[in-house]
């Protein structure tokens, strides 16, 4: 690819401010996400992490302020153009079609699935490009064997695989997580890790994440995120230096405490 | 009530035996009660009853039901027709078309009846009459007064007992411009019954040569009219012909009394059903109507039909015969004799009997005819009003005759009918 | 000029059904709003009222009959809770059916008991029969109407605003983190909730009965004009409710005059109006019955 | 052979269509008849297509009476007025039921639960009161009557004379199969592959780039071709097209049919509804004259106490105990990891 592509930011925010009523949750917010890099999104809870992320998923619209992808503005598209445009999500709070299995999960959420969408009479089960692709998924996400279970008898913790498994599935060419290891351990956190090491190879991900060990050691470039303010950005060895960072974790910490 | 008293003798027991089997669960009953009806429909001469007892004229329907009982037990009580006794099954219509042909269909194809009749709406007599064509099964229409059933709609297989609007319109429409006044505002119900009355009524004008101040259409299931009752007050018509039926009609008196609009002008209900009167009470049915018959009737029979009558409804809801259970008494009578004097059941033989056969004992100072071109049966007609209710000896004693219309005057003459009827080659032969 | 005396006149009573529109509506929405129940069986209930009045009146008169028909309602409306109940969380379909199903047995019940023929109701002697006020003249007992509407609709504004319940009721079935913040039992919340919007149709019904007169149909029309009523006010909004019943009141008392056959069609085009301008309702906020 | 039956007529089908089949001689001998078997199958075609709508999109509509009742009407009057002939009435019942449920659609499709099942219900009374103002159309109250069960077959060939009822059930039949086959194929298609995603989850759904709204439209639609082919044959059956079947009654009918069968839980639940609720009324009916009380308690009780429908009592059985793996516990909700904390 060209010299120019590396360097243009994948995903651009500009002056992005979102209020519910009076209450103003993000103001000014400035954020670039560079191409096939992990860049984590942090802040102590009610920081407004998860406003920003819907309005970059296009959930919420912003009050002012612009989103480009790949220099198109975007601000105001629908979800599902977004996800169309390679922007694939998973969710903090496992959203996955509870009564489908593996397979269909991850079968569905295929780009090749959703071209023929509107396709009436061929068995779904008969669009190869569609079940190659899951079969590549299921195995990346270490769930190869287990297709044929229904996703709501799954552990917990291939559940949040499967999450991750049905974004992938989209072919996305930006993954924005949002707490992907919510509530994970063990062998499924190893698993993911692993997993998002590999991806950041050929993917831009972007990831709001609470577990500080996850994000240090996986992602490039570290946001934080501060009462609706962008307080600091950088490596992750500069913002562990940080004494701003520390200081507001600390007062979440006691917060988080007392809460 | 009126349910435990409505069904036949034999009604109640088929009921009874039907929940016992019911009781031993649902497959038991259900089968037992199919089978049952099979069992039970070949030998006895079986009349399907398609009478409401749901909607707008379930109670209506169920008068004309124990008319119809009533005959068929006075039948069953000399020994039956042709030897055979006489069984009757009723089907609830529900005051619905869709429902009456399904259940019309039922009892045809499953219960095996012989003859079929009751109808109150047309919206139930037309498309009846239609499936009885279709099968070549004798259906008698016992009270809907719509036209179109003896017009373009006419069966031959299908007769219609009750007058209809035609006739109302033409009775009232001299003596009301006469006595009353000739500027006249028109309500109508807006559906087809309505309108069709309507337009007869506009016919009667240009000949009576009275003056339209004015037509409103009463929309199905309004519920309030005093927009229309301020309407009139502002007209100000000295006659006010309200075609109108079912509970638009008393929920109108209610609001017209309540404006006191009743004072404003003349009221005219051409059609007029009994039982709606019972429900206003005699303050607030006020206006003139026609009727074809009422049990205060000083005519020969009446009285010893009336006692009859009594004796075996004394718990329904009205214990004594109007219009409607007359109609539908006449009507089951003059089919059974009918079936007497052919001899057989068979359809085509039976509806022989019936054309052009005179009823002289029909309870009234005219004799009424079952016309052979449109199988309508013409009668006289009763010009009334309300009675004061100073005069009335009981509660049901509301209806105060005014003058009488003789036949001749008040069945349309063969020239304005439309009807052209099916040969009997066109028509299936039933039953025999 | 008589034209501009009935238009007077016309609007005047366009306004008082509107007002008895609202009330059924209001009645209905509370429900709707509090456990997300569309209560099918309301114009059951509201004839049910009309009936217990009917049997009421010539014992205790028609005054106590306005007070204590509608408890005997909302007195049912608390035992049909109990099934609804069961209803609660799941598919919106299942209430909805529920009360469908109540709607058809209570019907029947009303013919059981009282028989399919029609009945009438007489107001009490003072508001029976007509005045004239200079140009106006108009029906007693519709200004009674309005008043005893303007009332009830007062006394549900000040429940909505000046009780704990009110909040709940606002805030909606989801809400259940504030309703234990307030300490309150949500059960017997819900079904106070059911109990007061039964209790709403009911009183409705006794207040229609004189003007519309009594048979076991009469719910089905009543219910149908409370449905719309709240989609065009807005679920949720209580002046939403009342401005839509004025509206469907209106449209409807004037329709009558200008194009009669289409009268009952002119609310629901009313309605797809609304819907086409203001997805949610005219005083809807986007409510967790969308999302 | 297997992936034929699978992709086709799966052996619940086949045996399904075996039944009724051979039903025309079983039922004089249980002492039914014929046109409820007929209307049995009418009905299964319109609640099958009702499904796709209600258990396979979990969209709660409640008006769907008025478009099988349209399908009817369209039938009658093209075939009165406009085209006369059987095939073509019956293709413009459908589109013309297809259309109008269209146009409903781009009202409701952004809609979904309570909402939903409210505006469906205020546009379907509007169509059943639109039936009896256009009465110089419809016939209003007595009905659009006079259709005509035309002769059907290969002209010059043969010609199958539907007059006769028994002849028209296995006319009915023979579209019954096709049509249960086409529904089939749907739900297994990526459309309904992507249906049933959206009512499992509608959100994801759109996260996956799904434009739902686009889908549930179609669907909506869909739906409505569907009902009002069956309400076409409807018509025919009865010789003509009534308002009853478009009443708010006869919509929440159909919606119970889905349920009492297990419309959520299995594909031929609507089927089992339709028969078990038919024959029901049928013996209700003659029990008592109160048989709309049976009936409502009836509803009331399968809402409380079978939910998930006849069908779905067999679904409750096979489950599998969800596995477990080490390490995983769901987070208590609002938890905050403490930075860098031990894990």
């Amino acid at each position: 690819m060209s010299a120019s592509e590396a360097t243009a930011p994948v995903l651009e925010v500009r002056g992005l401010r979102k209020a519910f009523g009076g209450h103003v949750v993000l103001d000014n917010v400035n954020l670039q996400f560079q191409a096939r890099r992990v860049s984590a999104l942090i802040g102590p809870n009610g920081a407004g992490k998860t406003t920003c992320f819907n309005l970059l998923t296009g959930v919420l619209a912003p009050d002012r302020g612009e989103i480009r992808y790949r220099g198109q503005d975007i601000t105001h598209l629908s979800p599902d153009r977004r996800a169309r445009l390679g922007m694939c999500r998973s969710f903090q709070i496992l959203n996955l079609f509870n009564d489908y299995t593996v397979l269909q999960n991850v079968r569905v959420a295929v780009p090749a699935m959703r071209q023929r969408g509107f396709n009436l009479w061929t068995p779904a089960g008969a669009v190869r490009e569609a079940e190659d692709k899951a079969a590549a998924v299921i195995r990346l996400i270490d769930l190869a064997g287990r297709e044929n279970v229904e996703a709501k008898y799954l552990s917990y913790g291939q559940r949040r695989l499967l999450e991750i498994g049905v974004a992938l599935a989209g072919e996305p060419d930006l993954l924005l997580m949002d707490e992907p290891t919510s509530g994970l351990g063990g062998r499924p956190l190893e698993t993911l890790r692993e997993l998002v090491q590999r991806l950041s190879e050929t993917l831009t991900i972007v990831v709001i994440e609470h577990d500080m060990s996850f994000v240090l050691s996986l992602s490039h470039h570290i946001s934080v995120l501060h009462q609706g303010v962008v307080i600091a950005g950088g490596p992750p060895a500069a913002i562990r230096e940080n004494a701003e960072v520390r200081e507001c974790y600390l007062g979440t910490l006691k917060y988080t405490r007392r809460a | 009530m009126r349910n435990r008293s409505a069904h036949g003798t034999k009604g109640l027991t088929r009921r009874q035996v039907l929940k016992g089997a019911a009781g031993f669960g649902a497959g038991v009953g259900f089968i037992g009660n199919w089978r049952w009806a099979r069992a039970q429909a070949k030998k006895p001469i079986l009349i399907g009853l398609t009478c409401d007892a749901t909607g707008t004229f379930a109670d209506s329907g169920q008068a004309e039901r124990r008319g119809m009982i009533l005959a068929i037990e006075e039948f069953n009580a000399k020994g039956g027709v042709l030897g055979r006794p006489i069984e009757h099954k009723w089907e609830d219509t529900e005051t619905d078309a869709s429902v009456a042909v399904r259940k019309a269909q039922r009892l045809i194809e499953r219960d095996k009846i012989d003859f079929m009749m009751g109808a109150l709406s047309s919206g139930v007599a037309a498309p009846l009459s239609e499936l009885a064509q279709r099968y070549g099964i004798i259906y008698f229409n016992s009270n809907s007064s719509s036209d179109t059933v003896t017009n373009e709609k006419c069966q031959r297989v299908n007769f219609a007992w009750d007058a209809n609007n035609w006739m109302f319109a033409n009775a009232l429409g001299p003596l009301v411009a006469k006595d009353l006044g000739k500027k006249w505002f028109l309500l109508t119900h807006d559906y087809v019954w309505g309108k069709n009355a309507t337009a007869v009524t506009r016919d009667v004008m240009k000949k009576v040569g009275a003056e339209e101040m004015g037509e409103l259409f009463i929309p199905q299931g309004a519920r309030d009219f005093s927009a229309q009752l301020l309407r009139i007050r502002s007209v100000k018509p000295q006659v006010v012909i309200a075609n109108m039926a079912g509970i638009e009609q008393t929920a109108l008196r209610e609001q017209a009394a309540e404006f006191g609009a009743e004072k404003d002008a003349a009221w005219v209900f051409p059609q007029q059903d009994f039982p709606d009167m019972v429900t206003l009470g005699p303050k607030k049915s006020f206006g003139y109507f026609c009727t074809t018959w009422h049990y205060t009737l000083d005519e020969p029979g009446v009285k010893e039909f009336t006692d009859r009558f009594r004796k075996r409804w004394a718990n329904a809801p009205i214990p004594v015969p109007d219009n409607v259970s007359c109609n539908g008494y006449l009507a089951a009578r003059e089919l059974l004799r009918a079936v007497e004097r052919a001899g057989t059941t068979k359809s085509h033989d039976v509806i022989k009997a019936l054309e052009g056969h005179v009823i002289k004992d029909n309870f009234r100072k005219y004799p009424s005819v079952i016309r052979e071109w449109d199988h309508l049966v013409g009668q006289m007609l009763y010009l009334a009003r309300t009675k004061k209710e100073s005069e009335m000896k009981d509660k049901y004693d509301m209806i105060d005759m005014m003058s009488a219309v003789p036949p001749e005057a008040a069945s349309p003459p063969r020239g304005v009918s439309t009807c052209k009827m099916q040969s009997y080659a066109e028509t299936p032969v039933y039953g025999g | 000029m008589p034209l501009v005396t009935e238009l007077i006149t016309q609007l005047l009573n366009g306004l008082v059904l509107g007002l008895l529109y609202a009330v059924i509506a209001l009645g209905f929405m509370l429900i709707l709003g509090t456990m997300e129940v569309i209560n099918f069986a309301h114009g059951a209930l509201f004839a049910l009222g009309g009936y217990f009045a009917l049997a009421l009146q010539p014992h205790v008169g028609w005054w106590a009959a306005l007070a204590l028909a509608p408890v005997g309602v909302g007195l049912v409306g608390l035992l049909m809770e109990f099934g609804v109940r069961r209803t609660y969380g799941r598919d919106p379909l299942f209430g909805l059916l529920f009360t469908f199903g109540a709607a058809l047995a209570l019907e029947e019940l009303i013919r059981i008991v009282w028989g399919s023929r029609g009945y009438t109701i007489s107001a009490p002697a003072f508001v029976a029969g007509p005045f004239q006020a200079g140009f106006l003249f108009y029906s007693k007992y519709r200004v009674l109407v309005a008043v005893l509407a303007l009332l009830l609709l007062g006394a549900v504004w000040w429940f909505l605003e000046r009780t704990p319940y009110g909040a709940i009721v606002k805030a909606g079935a989801h809400d259940s983190e504030m309703v234990r913040a307030l300490g309150i039992d949500l059960a017997r919340v819900r079904n106070l909730v059911f109990a007061l919007g039964t209790f709403m149709a009911g009183i409705a019904g006794v207040i229609a009965a004189p003007m519309w007169s009594l048979k076991p149909t009469i719910g089905a029309e009543a219910v149908m004009p409370a449905f719309i009523v709240v989609v065009i006010g807005g679920i949720g909004s209580f002046w939403g409710a009342i401005l839509g019943g004025l509206m469907v009141g209106l449209a409807s008392g004037l329709s009558n005059l200008v194009v009669p056959r289409g009268s009952i069609l002119v609310m629901y085009l009313l309605l797809a109006v609304v819907l086409l301008w203001r997805p949610r309702g005219l005083m809807g906020q986007k409510s967790m019955l969308e999302l | 052979m297997r992936s034929f039956l699978a992709e086709w007529t799966p052996l619940p089908m086949l045996g399904m269509f075996a039944l009724f089949l051979v039903l025309p001689a079983v039922l004089p001998w249980i002492g039914g008849y014929t046109y409820l078997g007929t209307e049995v199958m009418i009905w299964a075609i319109f609640a099958l297509g009702y499904n796709l709508l209600l258990g396979h999109t979990g969209l709660p509509g409640f008006g769907h009476g008025a478009f099988f009742g349209l399908g009817g009407y369209f039938l009658g009057m093209s075939q009165k007025w406009v085209t006369g002939g059987l095939w073509l009435p019956l293709l413009i019942g459908t589109l013309g039921a297809a259309i109008c449920g269209a146009a409903v659609a781009l009202f409701v499709a952004r809609k979904r639960g309570i909402y939903f099942a409210l505006l469906t219900i205020a546009f379907g009374t509007m169509f059943w009161f639109a039936v009896f103002i256009l009465d110089t159309w419809t016939g209003g109250e007595d009905g659009l009557t006079g259709i005509k069960r035309l002769a059907v077959g290969i002209p010059g060939l043969f010609q199958v004379p539907l007059q006769d009822n028994l002849a028209f059930y296995y006319f009915v039949y023979a579209l019954f199969v096709v049509l249960t086959v086409v529904i089939y194929r749907i739900v297994r298609s990526p459309f309904g592959q992507v249906i049933q995603a959206i009512k499992q989850s509608e959100s994801r759904a759109s996260a996956l780039g799904y434009d739902t709204a686009r889908y549930k439209w179609a669907v909506f639609t869909l739906s409505c071709a569907f009902a009002g082919f069956a309400g076409g044959l409807y018509s025919l059956a009865r010789f003509g097209a009534f308002p009853e079947p478009m009443s708010l009654h006869q919509s929440g009918n159909v919606v119970l049919m889905c349920l009492v069968g297990g419309g959520f839980a299995s594909f031929y639940g609507p089927v089992l509804g339709v028969a078990v609720f038919l024959v029901l009324r049928d013996l209700f009916s003659t029990l008592t004259d109160h048989w709309m009380l049976l009936y409502g308690l009836l509803f009331m009780a399968i809402i409380l106490f079978l939910p998930e429908g006849i069908l779905g009592l067999t679904q409750r059985k096979r489950r599998p105990a969800p596995s477990r793996d080490t390490g995983a516990t769901p987070p208590p909700r609002g938890e905050i990891a403490a930075p860098g904390g031990p894990r």
